[in-house]
Order: C-alpha cells, then sequence, then structure tokens
C-alpha cells in the first residue's frame, strides 16, 4: 500500500476502491497463531471442527508477516509483553489486534497481586476488539471476530483523511 | 504450438520476424498468466474446501457481516487476492534486498516457463518443443535458485534452514523424476510432448486405453515413482519438510509479506499444474479420452486433460491432510535408496520389454 | 521404612545432623544444612534408604523473624517410601549445598527456589533465574516482597484509583 | 550454553512458534541439522499462582488452580482438594468422591485427546488433531452441563462439589463412551499405525528408566519408560482403590522402550482405561447429597502437607502450609510438566531439529502448569 494510502480526494470512484478494499480486507482477515494460555485452547476450539473459523475466511498462519489479526489468547506477562510488542511490529499492515480474554484485557484474574504480569495488552499494543470472558467462548470469540470485520469495513484506506 | 501459429499467420502480414516473435510471445504469455492466476485461484479454494471436508468441517462459506464473499464462500481467494495485493511488502533492515525482492520472480518464471509446455490439448499448447519432456524438467529445477536465493535473502535462519532443505530435496528428486519420465520417452521413442501422447491412442489389452501406465508393468511402477518424486519436487506434504509448518514457521517464505509471498503461492499451485500435466502427458494418455475413440476430439481433449490433471491434483491434496511429514534423513532414504534402485530397475525392465514385445 | 527408621539410619550415619523439632508432621524431618551434600548422597546412594526420586523443592519464607526454608520432598521408587526434609538458612545470607548432580531435576527446582526466594544453592553449575526474566529485581515469594514500579518502561502495578481507573 | 564453534549456530525457537505448545523458547545449538545442547527458556507464562494464594482464602486458590493446568482443570482441583481435605481431616460423601473420579477420568481423556491431536499435528499431520478436538468437544459439552464451564470449571470445592450431578448425567456419559471406543479404532488407523507416523517416532528421543526418575519425570511419560508407578494405584486417594484398572507402561512396541511412540501409545491406552474406570464408576454411583461435608468456614490447624495426585500429565503435588489463619500461608504446585521438560535437553542431544519436535511434543508440556 503505502504510496496510495490517504492520498485521494474524496469521490465516487475512490469511495467504491475503498470499498473493495474494505471488503477484501474483511473477509479474509488471516490470523496469527500465537496463543499465550488457557485462551489459546478456546482460539484452537474456534477454529475446529464445530465452530471453524475458516467459514468466515480465517486462515491461521505462524509467521507474522503473512497475518492480518494478531488474537492475543492469555496472560502476557512481563517476560513476554516486549516479545508480544515486537511481534506486533513484524506484521504487515494493515494489522489488526484482538485482545482475548479478561487476561489479555486487564490482567483479568492476575490483577491484584501478579507481580509478574501485564495489566493488559493494551499498554504495549493497541487493541481494535475487546473479547471479554474468562476463557470467552468460541462463539463469544467469533463474535469479537465479526465485530472486526464490521470495523474493518467502515474504513477508508485511500481517503485522504480530513481532520 | 500457439505461438508457431501466431508467427505464421503475422508472417501473412509482412516479413518482420523479431516484432512478430515478441508480439506472439506476448499475446500468449498473458493467457498463459491468466490460467496460471485462475488455476491458483481455484486450486486454494478447492484445497481449502477438499480439507474441510475431510477434517469434518465446512470451510469458506462466504459468513460475515456486510458484503461477505459469496455463496459457499466462492469469492473467498478472489478476496484473498485482493488483500494481499494491497498488504504492506515488507522487506527486513537486514535482509539482502535485491536478492529478496528477485526471489520470488525467479521462481515464478520457473513455475510459468513449465506452463508454456504444457498440452492443454491437441492444438492448445503454447509451444510445442520437439524436447518437451526435458524442457519441463529442466525449467522446473529453476525454481530452486529462486527458493535459495529467497532463504538467503531473508537473513532468517528459518528460511536458512528451509531453503536448504528445499535444494537438497528438489536436487535429489529431479533424479527419480526424471529416470522414470525416462520410460514412456522409451517406449514412444520420442520427447516431444504432443507425439508421446499421439503414441498413446488406440487400446491395449484389448479393452484398456492404450496409456503407457497400463502398457506393462514397468510403467505401472514408473507411474507411481514419478507421481511420488513430483509432489516432492513440489513441496507437498508428506514431503514438505522446507516450509514444515510445526517445525520451520514458514520455511523459507517467514519472512515475506503480501504479493511477494502470494507469488509463491501461485507458483506452488502452477507447479503442481505443471507436474500433474507431465504425469499425465508421460502416463495417463494426455487428452485422449479414457474409452478409446469417443470424445477424442476439440475441446474434449481439453475437459479430459484437466480432468485428469485435477484427479492428481485432487490425490495431492488427500495426500496431504492425511499423511504426517517425513523427516530430513528419511526424505533422503527414500529418494536415493528406495525410489533411484526402483527406477534404475524400471528402465532395464522397460528395454527388455520393449525387446521381447516391442 | 518408617520415619523412625529412617530417622535412626541418617542419625547412625551423620549423628547430631537431626534437629528436633516438636511441630513437625508425620513424614518430617529437620537437618543442619552444613553437610547436606553428604547426607543427601548417602540417602541416595544407601540402598535400605535409596530415595532416588526427589520429588519437589519448596522454598518457605517464615516471616519477618523467622528463617527461611528449603524443603525437600523424597519419593523412592524402589521401596515406595517417602521422607521430607527441611534445612532453614540464615536470612541475610541464605546458602545451602546444591544437589543438582544427585538428582538432575534438582537443577530446575533450585532454580526456581532461586528464583523465587534468593536462596544461594552452593555447586549449583547454572544458578539463573528460572521464571522471572534475567533482569527482574528482588525475591517474588519472600513475605517482604514489593513489587517493582517499572520493567523496561512499563508499568507493572495496576494503575491507580487515583489516576482515574481502578 | 558452550561457546558457539565454526559449524554450530544458535537456533531460536519461540516463543512464538506453532508447536511449542504455548510460551515456551527453546535456545537450540545446531550443527546443521543435528542438535547439539538445547537451553529451554520457561517463565513467559509465570502468572505468580503461589504469590496469589498466599494472598486469597482457601476456596480461592481454587479457581487459580485451574488456569495452572488449563487442559487438565478439573485433576487441578481434584489435587488441591484432596490435599487440602487430608489437611483438615475431612471426609466427604461417597458420591462425591465418585462424581470427581468421573469428572477427572473425563477430563482426562480431553487432555490426552489435545495431547495426541496435537502431536498429530508436531509430526505434520493435520486431520486427526480435528477429529481428537472433534470429539473433546462433546465431553466440555458435558462438562458445560454439569458446572457451566467449558475450560476452567472451579468445580470440586474443599469437602464437595460445587454442584450435583444434572439430570441423567449418567447415561449421556454412557452414551457418549458408547460412540467413542469405536473412534479410538479410526484414531489408530489414521494416525497410531500409520507408517510415517511410526517412522518418525519410533526409536527417538529415549528416555531411560533411570533417567526419568533422575529426573523426576513422573506419569505417561514415566511409564512409557517402563516404570510402572501411577499414584491412582501406588498411593490411592479417594475412591481409586474400588476401580479395577490396569497401569499401562511402555513396551516398545515399534522401536526401543520409551521412545517418543511410546509415549504416545501409552497415553492411547490410559484412555481405554480411563473408559473402563468410568463405566464402573458410572454404574454405581451412591446417592446423597454432595454439598453436606463443605465447611463453611475453612481454617485448617497449623501444620503442613504435600499430597500427590496423579494428573494427566503425571503427579500433581501439593505443598500447602497453614498457619491457622483463613489464608494459606504458602502453596506450592509441584508441576509434572516442568519435570518432564527439565529432561528435553539430554533427550534430544544428537537429534535432529525435527525430531527435537516429535521429542517435545511427546512429552505433553502445559506452559501454564510449568510456568504457574
Amino acid at each position: 500500500m503505502g504510496v496510495l494510502e490517504n492520498k485521494f480526494q474524496d469521490n465516487v470512484i475512490v469511495a467504491s476502491m475503498d470499498k473493495l478494499l474494505g471488503w477484501a480486507r474483511s473477509t479474509s482477515p488471516w490470523y496469527f497463531q500465537f496463543g499465550l494460555a488457557c485462551c489459546a485452547i478456546e482460539m484452537m476450539s474456534s477454529a475446529a471442527s464445530r465452530h471453524d473459523l475458516e467459514r468466515i475466511g480465517m486462515m491461521p498462519r505462524s509467521s507474522p508477516r503473512q497475518a492480518d489479526v494478531m488474537i492475543v489468547a492469555g496472560t502476557v506477562t512481563m517476560k513476554m509483553a516486549l516479545r508480544v510488542k515486537k511481534l506486533y511490529e513484524q506484521m504487515a499492515e494493515p494489522k489488526y489486534v484482538i485482545s482475548m480474554g479478561s487476561c489479555a484485557t486487564s490482567g483479568g484474574p492476575y490483577w491484584q497481586h501478579g507481580y509478574h504480569v501485564l495489566k493488559g495488552v493494551d499498554l504495549v499494543v493497541p487493541v481494535d476488539v475487546y473479547v471479554p470472558g474468562c476463557p470467552p467462548r468460541p462463539e463469544a470469540l467469533i463474535e469479537g471476530l465479526l465485530k472486526l470485520q464490521e470495523k474493518i469495513q467502515t474504513e477508508r484506506p485511500l481517503t485522504r483523511k480530513t481532520v | 504450438m500457439t505461438v508457431d501459429t501466431l508467427i505464421n499467420w503475422f508472417a501473412t502480414f509482412g516479413d518482420f520476424p523479431v516484432l512478430s516473435f515478441i508480439l506472439a510471445v506476448v499475446i500468449s504469455g498473458i493467457p498463459l498468466f491468466l490460467v496460471m492466476a485462475l488455476n491458483a485461484m481455484i486450486a486454494v479454494y478447492v484445497e481449502r474446501k477438499v480439507s474441510a471436508f475431510m477434517m469434518d468441517r465446512i470451510g469458506p462459506m462466504g459468513q460475515g457481516p456486510g458484503l461477505h464473499a459469496g455463496k459457499w464462500g466462492l469469492l473467498q481467494t478472489a478476496a484473498d487476492a485482493i488483500k494481499l495485493l494491497v498488504k504492506e511488502d515488507t522487506v527486513p533492515e537486514s535482509s539482502d534486498k535485491f536478492l529478496f525482492k528477485m526471489a520470488p520472480f525467479i521462481i515464478f518464471i520457473g513455475a510459468f516457463l513449465g506452463l508454456a509446455a504444457v498440452p492443454f490439448s491437441s492444438t492448445l499448447q503454447v509451444v510445442d518443443f520437439n524436447v518437451g519432456v526435458f524442457y519441463i524438467i529442466a525449467v522446473g529445477s529453476i525454481s530452486i535458485i529462486g527458493i535459495v536465493m529467497a532463504g538467503w535473502a531473508s537473513n532468517n535462519k528459518w528460511s536458512l534452514y528451509g531453503a536448504m532443505r528445499s535444494a537438497a530435496q528438489i536436487i535429489s528428486y529431479e533424479i527419480p523424476a526424471g529416470l522414470s519420465i525416462i520410460v514412456p520417452i522409451m517406449m514412444a521413442g520420442t520427447l516431444n510432448i504432443q507425439e508421446l501422447i499421439q503414441y498413446q491412442n488406440g487400446t491395449v489389452w484389448g479393452f484398456l486405453p492404450n496409456w503407457i501406465i497400463f502398457n506393462n508393468p514397468f510403467s505401472f511402477i514408473a507411474f507411481f515413482t514419478f507421481f511420488i518424486s513430483a509432489i516432492a519436487e513440489t513441496n507437498r506434504t508428506p514431503f514438505d519438510i522446507p516450509e514444515a509448518e510445526s517445525e520451520l514457521v514458514a520455511g523459507w517464505m517467514t519472512e515475506y509479506s503480501g504479493f511477494r509471498w502470494a507469488v509463491f503461492f501461485l507458483s506452488e499451485y502452477a507447479n503442481m499444474l505443471v507436474v500433474s500435466g507431465l504425469a499425465v502427458a508421460g502416463f495417463l494418455g494426455g487428452w485422449q479420452s479414457p474409452i478409446p475413440g469417443l470424445f477424442n476430439t476439440g475441446a474434449w481433449g481439453l475437459f479430459w486433460f484437466m480432468g485428469k490433471v485435477s484427479l492428481l491434483i485432487f490425490v495431492m491434496m488427500w495426500f496431504r491432510w492425511t499423511f504426517p511429514r517425513l523427516r530430513v534423513d528419511q526424505l533422503m532414504h527414500v529418494c536415493w535408496k528406495v525410489l533411484i534402485p526402483i527406477t534404475m530397475f524400471n528402465i532395464f525392465g522397460v528395454g527388455i520389454w520393449k525387446l521381447i514385445f516391442g | 521404612m518408617t520415619l523412625v527408621e529412617i530417622k535412626s539410619a541418617i542419625n547412625s550415619q551423620f549423628p547430631g545432623v537431626i534437629i528436633d523439632n516438636e511441630e513437625l508432621g508425620d513424614h518430617q524431618l529437620e537437618l543442619n544444612g552444613d553437610k547436606w551434600l553428604d547426607i543427601a548422597t548417602f540417602m541416595k546412594e544407601d540402598p535400605i534408604l535409596s530415595f532416588d526420586q526427589l520429588e519437589c523443592i519448596t522454598g518457605y519464607d517464615g516471616g519477618e523473624e523467622a528463617a527461611l526454608q528449603t524443603r525437600y520432598n523424597f519419593h523412592s521408587m524402589e521401596h515406595r517410601h517417602k521422607i521430607e526434609i527441611i534445612i532453614s538458612h540464615d536470612r541475610e545470607e541464605p546458602r545451602v549445598a546444591s544437589i543438582e548432580k544427585l538428582w538432575r531435576i534438582g537443577d530446575w527446582f533450585e532454580r526456581e527456589t532461586y528464583d523465587m526466594f534468593g536462596i544461594i544453592y552452593e555447586g549449583h553449575r547454572d544458578l539463573r533465574r528460572i521464571l522471572c526474566p534475567d533482569d527482574w529485581e528482588g525475591w517474588p515469594l519472600r513475605k517482604n516482597y514489593k513489587g517493582q514500579e517499572l520493567y523496561h518502561g512499563i508499568v507493572v502495578p495496576k494503575i491507580k484509583e487515583e489516576d482515574g481507573w481502578e | 550454553m558452550g561457546v558457539v564453534k565454526g559449524d554450530q549456530m544458535i537456533l531460536n525457537i519461540g516463543p512464538q512458534h506453532p508447536s511449542t505448545h504455548g510460551v515456551l523458547r527453546l535456545e537450540v545449538m545446531t550443527d546443521g541439522e543435528i542438535v547439539s545442547q538445547i537451553r529451554p527458556h520457561i517463565g513467559y507464562l509465570h502468572r505468580c499462582f503461589e504469590k496469589h494464594s498466599e494472598n486469597v482464602t482457601y476456596e480461592q486458590v481454587i479457581p487459580f488452580t485451574d488456569r495452572c493446568d488449563y487442559l487438565a482443570s478439573m485433576n487441578s482441583n481434584f489435587g488441591y482438594v484432596v490435599a487440602m481435605e487430608e489437611l483438615m481431616e475431612i471426609k466427604v460423601p461417597e458420591r462425591v468422591d465418585y462424581i470427581r473420579v468421573v469428572m477427572g477420568e473425563l477430563n482426562r481423556i480431553a487432555s490426552h485427546l489435545l495431547a495426541l491431536g496435537v502431536y498429530g499435528l508436531d509430526i505434520g499431520a493435520f486431520t486427526p488433531f480435528l477429529y481428537m478436538l472433534r470429539d473433546r468437544e462433546r465431553i466440555l459439552d458435558m462438562f458445560e452441563y454439569t458446572c457451566g464451564a467449558r475450560l476452567l470449571y472451579n468445580y470440586m470445592w474443599v469437602g464437595g462439589v460445587s454442584h450435583d450431578l444434572p439430570k441423567d448425567f449418567e447415561k449421556i456419559c454412557i452414551d457418549f463412551l458408547d460412540y467413542f471406543e469405536p473412534q479410538i479404532k479410526e484414531y489408530n488407523n489414521l494416525l497410531s499405525f500409520n507408517k510415517i507416523f511410526v517412522e518418525r517416532t519410533a526409536d527417538v528421543g529415549v528416555i531411560p528408566a533411570d533417567v526419568a526418575v533422575s529426573y523426576g519425570v513422573t506419569g505417561p511419560n514415566l511409564r512409557a519408560s517402563g516404570v510402572k508407578w501411577d499414584v491412582r494405584k501406588d498411593e490411592p486417594y479417594s475412591v481409586y482403590d474400588k476401580f479395577e484398572f490396569d497401569v499401562p507402561t511402555g513396551t516398545g512396541k515399534f522401536g526401543t522402550l520409551g521412545d517418543c511412540y511410546d509415549r504416545y501409545w501409552v497415553r492411547m491406552l490410559e484412555i481405554k482405561e480411563s473408559i473402563r474406570i468410568l463405566r464402573q464408576a458410572l454404574g454405581s454411583i451412591p446417592s446423597g447429597d454432595v454439598h453436606q461435608s463443605i465447611p463453611k468456614k475453612i481454617r485448617p490447624p497449623k501444620g503442613s502437607i504435600y499430597r500427590r495426585t496423579e494428573s494427566p500429565r503425571g503427579d500433581l503435588g501439593y505443598y500447602i502450609v497453614s498457619d491457622g489463619t483463613p489464608v494459606p500461608f504458602r502453596v506450592k504446585m509441584r508441576s509434572p510438566a516442568f519435570t518432564a521438560l527439565s529432561c528435553l535437553d539430554e533427550v534430544s542431544r544428537g537429534w535432529m531439529i525435527s525430531d527435537v519436535i516429535a521429542i517435545l511434543g511427546s512429552l505433553d508440556i502445559v506452559l501454564g502448569e510449568i510456568d504457574r
């Protein structure tokens, strides 16, 4: 993208192009296979036979370069925090982050005495969708992903931003 | 063939050989590229669906908010392609930038050149070389240069491992693949693909089509050795150690993103098409109908050819989602200690067979 | 073997190492830490005791006044008996001999106890922090542990109420 | 880690890697594909379980034990409540014991299914993983029916369980077992007896019995090395002494005793044994009240206890020190996966990178339990 991003005046062609890109991005959000803790098991369950994330076009990628969505599934600790940041930086634009579970959102049950637990992954990377639950059910994760898709569809990647 | 026909046609307008050659190549090259892209899109969709059905899932269904990916997710791969096209093209800071950017094109060229000699039907073939079989095998190994470039330039240890494994694997499996394809060449006595297919006209044993696979026991074995080597050459499971997901993250493609990575994908599926095409042409009668003498003309040829190729590609997918993966040394073991002796023996056997029955 | 038999076996070999403590439970034995490596070697290699499995090492901080302790749970696969050894350390400078070479799992268990309590196991070949990052400050499971405020620029404790978020 | 010599290279596997089963980092010294040394780095999921237990009451520790071994939460609960009941000298009603055994064994099946499936994934077979997850999903449904949670249950309480068995649970469970038992054959056909799978795992990563004991390896990993040690049999707790079941040990089915295949196969056999226990237990659950012996206030007497139970990964021990207040003075969890991982270095030396993945997978580690 790079050179084309947010460079155009709003008009009907740019708007349709925006719509096309939004459609493409929202329809194939490949997620990053990045399980941290308990929630990773539920993430696996949602990708497995019963819930099947591929229905909405999600495909797991294990290299951050090829992924669009990072699902932070589980508790982020201090030791891990800098790695999470690095992995986020390694992803190619456009990139989105889902904070899955209360641990990733706020520290969850480890909030009060967890001297080694990061109190919310949003302290190190920007988060697009928070999915509550400890752990969230696969249905909840899918709901979060649908919300993310809605969000991507409203984006205007080409249109120049007016302040 | 297409190229020759075009050159001859341009010749009727006047004598400008260089220009007409370039024009002919471009005109026949663009559809070829489209075939390649279309093939990848359809194959990826089919692969996702096939894998889903094998795993008790339903695969892409285009469910989602707003404009989704159509009925049964038919537009899924189109969306994937557009997304990859506009995704950021990351080039790692510590990489060898020139080689890093070049590698996808080299791999693409390998697949593209191979596709040019695939006989889609008796007339639909971009170039009909007199050494077509040899040519496909030869250009098939161009991609290995690209893979090694990609692995080295990424400056990533996973990529390096993947590239080294891939180089060892593809170069090794070239040998059994080449030795297996010698069997049909010996039987037909030609390296030209069209002539090879023409040779397989008629019936054998009274009722079977005269395909080389049914001709004698040695060619029957040769088909399987060739198919196994072909799977290995396209880096598919159970020989997918270069990009072994559970070991090497994504192998030599680890650092690639966006469209460069999509080119790898494109080439992988084009390679599958090429090797399956060669297997079909060499052993399964190419565009010949499975019912000897019937439906053997014109567009039916394309239908039969693509049908057989699709079957082989389906079998490759079936393998991928069923088998575990071999280890590097076991892979080499299979190649050097099992396949190569068998193929050697085959060549010998076919020679004897031809001497006695031919 | 019962506790009494194990006790007498150790006592006959190393007289005076057993510290009498009325509060201990059924399988517990408090020892003086000075000859710990020799005792442990004896416990492992003696055919009657033959404690071939080190079940667990637990660090223990009794509070500000009390001592730091290391508690070892041994089990014998051969004779199917078990014992718990308690060794107390000086609070200022907690040191004890490492038994990492006798039971290989002692390596990680001792590293963990070092990480959490700062007890130094002398003779351990690779005594580093295991759970916390290498540059972590303090010994987290000591009763007087105060968590650090920042780690590589990331806020560690929860954001305080006066900042408008609880 | 030693000095890197000419041909050697340090390869860093993790913390983000598809087959480290979580956030484990392995520093691998390699010579080409051959591994000469491994240094595992753990602690990327250190969630301060022991610190939390020192700050919450005894009941509140149970949810934290759930989150330690998130694949077998019931068994984590089980170990804690058994230790607590022994410390407080509570005798629970027999119905509670039976329910606990049923739940523990169901969760053992679920955990082993995931372990075997992920192991297939490590070797490169995709489909068996999804088949096993599909069947695991039905077990989770039963848990959900019982206590409302899919993964982390907080089901077993000191002196009882949180909910009585729901209506018709026995029938549902028997139905599941009838459905599930033939599935094992399918797994075997698809994965266990697959030639490539056997080639990849047999003779690889042999753990001799004495090394296993010295490293404190327990559970299926120890039994695969030929040591017949199962806490359920050797130090029976709850009502395990009432049931008839075998302790499967490794036999070197396709290779050497104690290789990766044995560890895989012992788990498969254990699933069958769990089904046996379940069938016996479901047939004879006594009636009664599951809440009657739950104490109003948990205030154990001063003292300490170390008690271990058999979790799907091995000996899960709890060391609990009580000072007479409602808050534990010290809770230490002896994690079986922690000890299993520690032998990775010694076992994988001289093998290839692919084998390291195979060995790591066969140990069936859960990082939540290793790092606590």
